[in-house]
């Protein structure tokens, strides 16, 4: 392909008027109510008819191979319309609702599923994990695989409570939406940031460096002569904070890494106001490449969740009800020391009343 | 497939139900040295459990400090496929909407420059186009631009702001989140490709509090559709989910977080002078409930992941606002003063690699507001103040002495 | 009186089992019910009878004759038995309910009054203002007179949704339940500490000075060869620690200083956990001998709360029912920046939702 | 009343319904002194708008550290009577149970060696005797102790713990509050008379969730009633509040925090797993229901008013603990103990002004915990930690290396 022609720059994304269909067009704005038709199949209805939505997994890690196949389907099925979800999913936008079985039995055949609607299990929101970055504690993709492997009923039928979202990142700075996920995945690492003072000097600011830290961790120091920074590894909580500003300072620890598992977070405000999620497992250990421990509390957590939870009731509105004592009771998990907050507002995490169930 | 690919480790990430990404990739495999390699380097990780990336490095395409992000393999020698391996983030189109001819053309580009690999979509919203090396980068840009597309953020820069799909399918929808991404997008320009901020700026919109696009947890500002007046009933369709045997008693009004929902008969009455716009029961009963006419948006501001002082859900700074026309660049004028004066503020008091939500934090919401000319509201906090430290600006002098 | 006997030391209280009345005693440990006769009347029964207790207001600062009519009220109907209550009133403990009419007779033509049960408000816990303590920014009992004579309806009848309890402190130090009560006045000064470094190098040990500002408003400096402090006036919130480890640094200033309304606090666990009291309005004038501005403002709240609360909710839980839009409109309060926290966990006190009434 | 007592601002507050401490005072201003230019004083303070009080003064009886607050008007020459003015804390009886003849006890001794004002009592509990001289402290002292009355707590010392009324007249106490506080004040004599603490250290007991005396918000240690099993219900006492037309469905179902009550027919079915024990079902139906059998009480650490870094209220060190016999000493091992060891561990580390609640805080609850060796219980947060910011203390070392 030559691209010769002028250079232009700043000219942002298309307008999406062009990438609508003409049914939404028709009733941009003027929606007035949907049906959920089963697992993955959506309609929305306004005054000018009717657009019905199948909603198609995807790894969201693809090759242009797989997106030729969604060309394909939703050039087949939906006049070339369809469109991804904020958790990468993939909807085919359909006026025909006698397309619907087609499709779904063309994308079923071609190993992907169809579901995530309702109350189900989605996508899980994820990062770059061992396949690209370099601050990563465990992989991303293949964790989101080998869960959803274990949980993909939940994806394709409707038999939980309410929705249940799964996050998966793969560092502390949570690319993602781990901090506010039902159930969410989160590599970490555990040891202190290694400092390489042969090319710290070069490669990293000293005052950036030291400043960089949360926790007042970092002290410039002089190595042979060369101005370089130390670590008090007392005071590290091994964010990698420091490493995203300074190269010099990698974390990865093949022994240490791993994995924690945290709950009960949620971002709508539906019922009740947003709320982060909270430490379930401090520790299990990457073990690739399908990460049994992992599979095994989430599945836990699901199953759990799914037998006790009242309707409409996502994970941490039951864990509320039920209480945290009973939680941890009921999944068997450990409460350590390390659940016990003990960062800047720890304080407010704190059990000030006598609400304690017995 | 080439023949030298073994990676048993990753080959047990082809089994089970769950599309896998490394079947996937196969399918490239013998086309793409880039995907090979990538699946070669990803054994060796997951034989070793650590990433084998380097940290970094600084790549992009003339003119513009954002949109790529560089990567190099550890390992160049053993993995040359990856030694670079830079990712291109390009402007998702509002709602991630697409026709399979355009998505076409990005698929033509991106086999020609680079791996044929893909995050469909990043985290933030972009589409990330995964792998390619240095050279290849300029190129790419090009026949992007093209076709009409542009690169997204990376670094202290407005990121490519995102939305949900709103008033395009969803009868919630209280403000056109598709077209004022794309207003946004295109009058800072500058601003998304240049970074000069002192970090990086995430905006989203979500059509209603259901917040589809996790705005509150995931953008520095958060635009989240909300309504003044009352919820719109429908009541013979209300009766209907009576009739239908919905238990709207157990599923509806008991989860009502402030109790303002009456049935008596069949008739539902909603008290909304206390309704606090939640929509658990519009989304319980959409045939029935809709949200009001006195639509717009809440403007929330300071949501981040928690480096480095903890995670944040952005709080309420402007409880609401509408635009008169949407399609109308002029209607937008008090949203952009409202955002330059905010960015201004935040430019001039706040510091490196501080975000807004802790930048807010830092200088107290008093001093925000002040600095950005909002005033205080009940609205903008759970409860007023339960400690007696005030600082107080006005006191009595004596006569003679001030 | 002689005294002339062995000095003794560390003997601590007496035992309070001399102090029992018979039926507590042989109820002790074994009431089964309590019952409310009428305002300030209570009847607890146990297997072994019952006790009637009739409550009287008291002013808490009261003199020898206060109390000696006291003890002659408890001799004539109670057999000379009596306590007080946690908030200072008086409780006349009595095995004869005939006694109880008299008695309450006799108690109001000493002019006290009977009340403070149930859904009442009861005495204003308080300290000691102008009438002891240095530190003072307002005076406190005679706020308390103030006040309750503008509410002492609410004390003799139980005309309230719930209980409602009020505090007064007359300084940041807060000798009483300021920051948990249904509503509170608290003193405050406006004006930073005035150094006197004339004294100051003699009364004052710097470094304990300059760490007792919780906003490191305090650095030491030298003035005319001395060592002494000075106060960064940005900084300084008033709060006076630095005063009550160093007389050197007096705050009182009678310009300024004030009094500041709270609402919402609550300590018991009923229903909802205990909760702190958030500011409602931030200064009105010290204004005595009467301060109509703070009576006024009180009467306003409580009768807002009288009107409007459903029955057991505490005032914090009727706000939290409304919504403080709602307070703040109905009473006709201005909501100012001062309203805003900007102390240590101030950003766990911002509205980090769409939760919001219009 | 004496002649020269003009108090015309005063006069205004013998107005009015409520008792007036003016009138009572009053009452004394002939016969004392001090009351009188206690009045005069407190009018000038009225005038000016400012107390005339000087700050703290060391004085005391013999041997002991506190009890005592001294006092001394700033203007001595103008109100001679209140030149000094100190303020002597009076040990009061569990409960504040008193008979006539002990109290006069008191009030003879205060009318002779002091102002014969009290507070009754003060914020903390003990009798306030308010206001005497500095020679007059010693005498007063003796003629206490051989009354069997000992002072209270000042500085930073153990202050005289206090307790609700409890089983002494309360069908809700769920621990000996009265007989607990009497020996808790009897064993640490030492720490009561002498300060050698960090900073105060209260101890309020209240026997149930109630909280009658405020011990979760105004003390460093608050003992408070709970029980484990189930609440006691009596099905025939409850079918007669249903009866009596008492709204059981608005007034309790629906104020439970956790919904765990139902009612079928004129039955009350009480999910005892959920109940938080937050006593509100029981406090509205006393007749019908009641705490359970298997009672202690919760131990919670660290309220206080808001100097210096705000307002706490005590948090859950221990859900539960019991007592087998309060009145036996020997039963009170396992309490005294941790007190000891907390003591112990707040002196070792705790730095001087700071109260145990901010130690706790500024420490870490984990490792509090640690270091008084009590174990971690979700009992004790709301929830774990949302913050991945932990401290790993075991990980793997490469073999050979550790
Ligand atoms: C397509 C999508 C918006 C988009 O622009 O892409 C979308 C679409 C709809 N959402 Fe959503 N939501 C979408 C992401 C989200 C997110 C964001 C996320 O998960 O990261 C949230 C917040 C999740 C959270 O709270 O943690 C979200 C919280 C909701 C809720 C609130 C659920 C609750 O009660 O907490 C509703 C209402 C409901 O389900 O009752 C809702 C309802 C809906 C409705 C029914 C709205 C409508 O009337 O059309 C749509 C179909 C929902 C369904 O899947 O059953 N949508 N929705 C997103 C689909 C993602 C996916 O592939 O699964
Ligand atoms: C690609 C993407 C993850 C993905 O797989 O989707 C991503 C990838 C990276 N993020 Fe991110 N972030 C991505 C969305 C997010 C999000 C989610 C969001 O935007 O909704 C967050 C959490 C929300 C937030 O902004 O706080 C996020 C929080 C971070 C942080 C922590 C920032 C903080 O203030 O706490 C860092 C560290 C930093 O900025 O230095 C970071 C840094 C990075 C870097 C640039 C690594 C670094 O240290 O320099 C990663 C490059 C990975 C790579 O090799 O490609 N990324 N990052 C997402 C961007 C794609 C896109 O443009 O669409
Ligand atoms: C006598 C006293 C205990 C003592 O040892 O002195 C006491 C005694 C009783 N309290 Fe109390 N409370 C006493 C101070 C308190 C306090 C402390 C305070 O006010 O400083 C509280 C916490 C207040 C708060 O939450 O801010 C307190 C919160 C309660 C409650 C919980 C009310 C609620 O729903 O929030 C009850 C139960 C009720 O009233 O429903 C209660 C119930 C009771 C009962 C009914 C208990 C019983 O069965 O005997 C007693 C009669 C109450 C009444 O006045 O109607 N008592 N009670 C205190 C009387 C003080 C006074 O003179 O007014
Ligand atoms: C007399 C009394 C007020 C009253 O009128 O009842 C009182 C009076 C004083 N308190 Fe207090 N406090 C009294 C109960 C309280 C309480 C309430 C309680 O104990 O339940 C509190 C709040 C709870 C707490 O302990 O935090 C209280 C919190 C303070 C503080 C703030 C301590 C803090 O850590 O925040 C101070 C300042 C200090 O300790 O230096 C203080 C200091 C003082 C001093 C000693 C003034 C000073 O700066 O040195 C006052 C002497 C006044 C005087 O001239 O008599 N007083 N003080 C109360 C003690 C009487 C008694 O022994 O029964
Ligand atoms: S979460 Fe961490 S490791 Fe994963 S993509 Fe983001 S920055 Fe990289
Ligand atoms: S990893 Fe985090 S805590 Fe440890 S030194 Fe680096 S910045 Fe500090
Ligand atoms: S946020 Fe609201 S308007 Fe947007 S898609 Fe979700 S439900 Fe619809
Ligand atoms: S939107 Fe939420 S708060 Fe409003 S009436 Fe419906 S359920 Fe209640
Ligand atoms: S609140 Fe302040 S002024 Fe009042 S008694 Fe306590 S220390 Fe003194
Ligand atoms: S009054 Fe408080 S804030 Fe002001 S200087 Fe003194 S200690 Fe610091
Ligand atoms: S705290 Fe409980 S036991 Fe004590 S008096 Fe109050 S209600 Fe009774
Ligand atoms: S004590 Fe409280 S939580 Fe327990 S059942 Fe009664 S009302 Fe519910």
């Amino acid at each position: 392909m030559a691209t010769e022609a002028k250079r232009v720059t700043d000219i942002g994304p298309p307008h999406f008027e062009k990438f609508l269909h003409p049914i939404i067009k028709e009733n941009y704005g003027q929606w007035k109510f949907h049906d959920s038709l089963g697992p993955g199949l959506l309609s929305h209805t306004g005054p000018n008819g009717t657009i019905y939505s199948v909603r198609m997994s995807s790894p969201r890690l693809v090759s242009s191979n797989f997106l030729r196949m969604v060309c394909d389907l939703a050039e087949k099925y939906c006049d070339g319309y369809f469109r991804f979800t904020s958790r990468n999913n993939v909807e085919f936008l359909l006026a025909n609702k006698d397309n619907i079985d087609p499709l779904v039995k063309e994308i079923n055949e071609h190993g992907q599923l169809v579901g995530g609607t309702d109350n189900s299990i989605s996508n899980i929101v994820h990062t770059q994990g061992w396949v690209h970055c370099h601050s990563s504690a465990t992989d991303a993709s293949g964790l989101v695989k080998v869960v959803m492997d274990e949980l993909s009923d939940y994806f394709t039928e409707q038999k939980l409570p309410h929705k249940l979202r799964i996050a998966v990142a793969c560092c502390l700075n949570m690319c993602g939406a781990v901090h506010a996920s039902d159930i969410a995945i989160l590599g970490l690492h555990r040891t202190p940031p290694r400092v390489d003072s042969d090319t710290l000097p070069n490669l990293c600011e000293i005052p950036t460096t030291v400043a960089s830290c949360p926790n007042n961790a970092i002290r410039p120091t002089s190595v042979e002569g060369k101005t370089t920074v130390k670590v008090d590894e007392e005071k590290c909580m091994y964010c990698g904070n420091c490493f995203t500003v300074c190269p010099a300072m990698p974390l990865a620890d093949p022994l240490n890494d791993g994995v924690s598992i945290w709950v009960g977070g949620k971002i709508s405000n539906a019922r009740t106001e947003p709320m982060f999620t909270k430490l379930a497992i401090p520790y299990l250990p990457n073990n690739p490449p399908r990460w049994p421990e992992v599979t095994d509390a989430v599945k836990n957590i699901v199953e759990l969740y799914a037998a006790n939870a009242r309707p409409f009731e996502r994970v941490g509105e039951w864990i509320n009800r039920i209480g945290w004592e009973r939680f941890f009771d009921m999944t068997g998990i450990e409460f350590t020391k390390y659940h016990l907050d003990d960062f800047r507002h720890a304080g407010t995490t704190y059990r000030r009343s006598l609400h304690n169930r017995y | 497939m080439a023949d030298d690919l073994k990676t048993p480790l990753l080959d047990e990430l082809e089994k089970g139900p769950w599309p896998s990404f490394v079947t996937d990739i196969k399918t490239l495999a013998d086309k793409s040295e880039m995907a090979k390699d990538l699946l070669r380097q990803l054994e060796k990780s997951y034989e070793d459990k650590r990433g084998y990336w380097k940290h970094g490095g600084l790549v992009g395409v003339m003119g513009y400090g954002g949109g790529v992000i560089g990567r190099y393999s550890a390992l160049p020698e053993e993995f040359p496929g990856v030694s670079h391996f830079h990712t291109v983030r390009v402007n998702q189109p509002s709602g991630w909407f697409y026709t399979s001819d355009a998505l076409r053309e990005i698929i033509d580009i991106w086999d020609e420059h680079g791996s044929g690999l893909y995050n469909m979509h990043g985290s933030t919203g972009d589409m990330v186009l995964l792998g390619t090396r240095t050279e290849e980068l300029e190129p790419t840009f090009r026949a992007l631009t093209e076709k009409g597309w542009d690169l997204g953020g990376s670094g202290s820069d407005l990121r490519t702001p995102s939305n949900c799909v709103g008033p395009a399918r969803c009868e919630n929808a209280c403000f056109d989140t598709m077209e004022m991404a794309y207003k946004i997008t295109h009058r800072y320009q500058d601003e998304l490709h240049r970074p000069m901020f002192n970090y990086k700026y995430k905006i989203k919109m979500s059509g209603c509090p259901n917040d589809c696009t996790a705005a509150i947890a995931r953008s520095d500002m958060a635009l989240i559709g909300i309504w003044k007046d009352d919820i719109k009933v429908d009541q013979a369709e209300f009766a209907k989910y009576l009739d239908d045997g919905f238990n709207v008693q157990e599923f509806v009004v008991d989860k009502c977080p402030t109790g303002c929902i009456a049935v008596e008969g069949k008739q539902i009455n909603i008290d909304n002078s206390n309704c606090v716009k939640c929509m658990h029961c519009i989304n319980r009963m959409p045939h029935a409930l809709s949200v009001g006419d006195e639509k717009g948006f809440a403007i929330n501001l300071g949501a981040k992941a928690p480096i480095v002082e903890g995670a944040l859900f952005a709080s309420v700074i402007v409880p609401f606002m509408s635009i008169e026309d949407y399609k109308d660049e002029d209607s937008y004028e008090e949203f952009h003063d409202l955002l330059e004066r905010i960015w201004e503020f935040w430019d001039e008091h706040g510091t490196s690699r501080e975000r807004i939500g802790e930048f807010i934090e830092r200088v107290s919401l008093a001093t925000f507001l002040e600095g950005i000319g909002v005033e205080p509201s009940p609205k903008q906090v759970k409860a007023p103040r339960d400690n007696p430290y005030i600082f107080y600006e006005e006191y009595y002098a004596e006569e003679g002495e001030g």
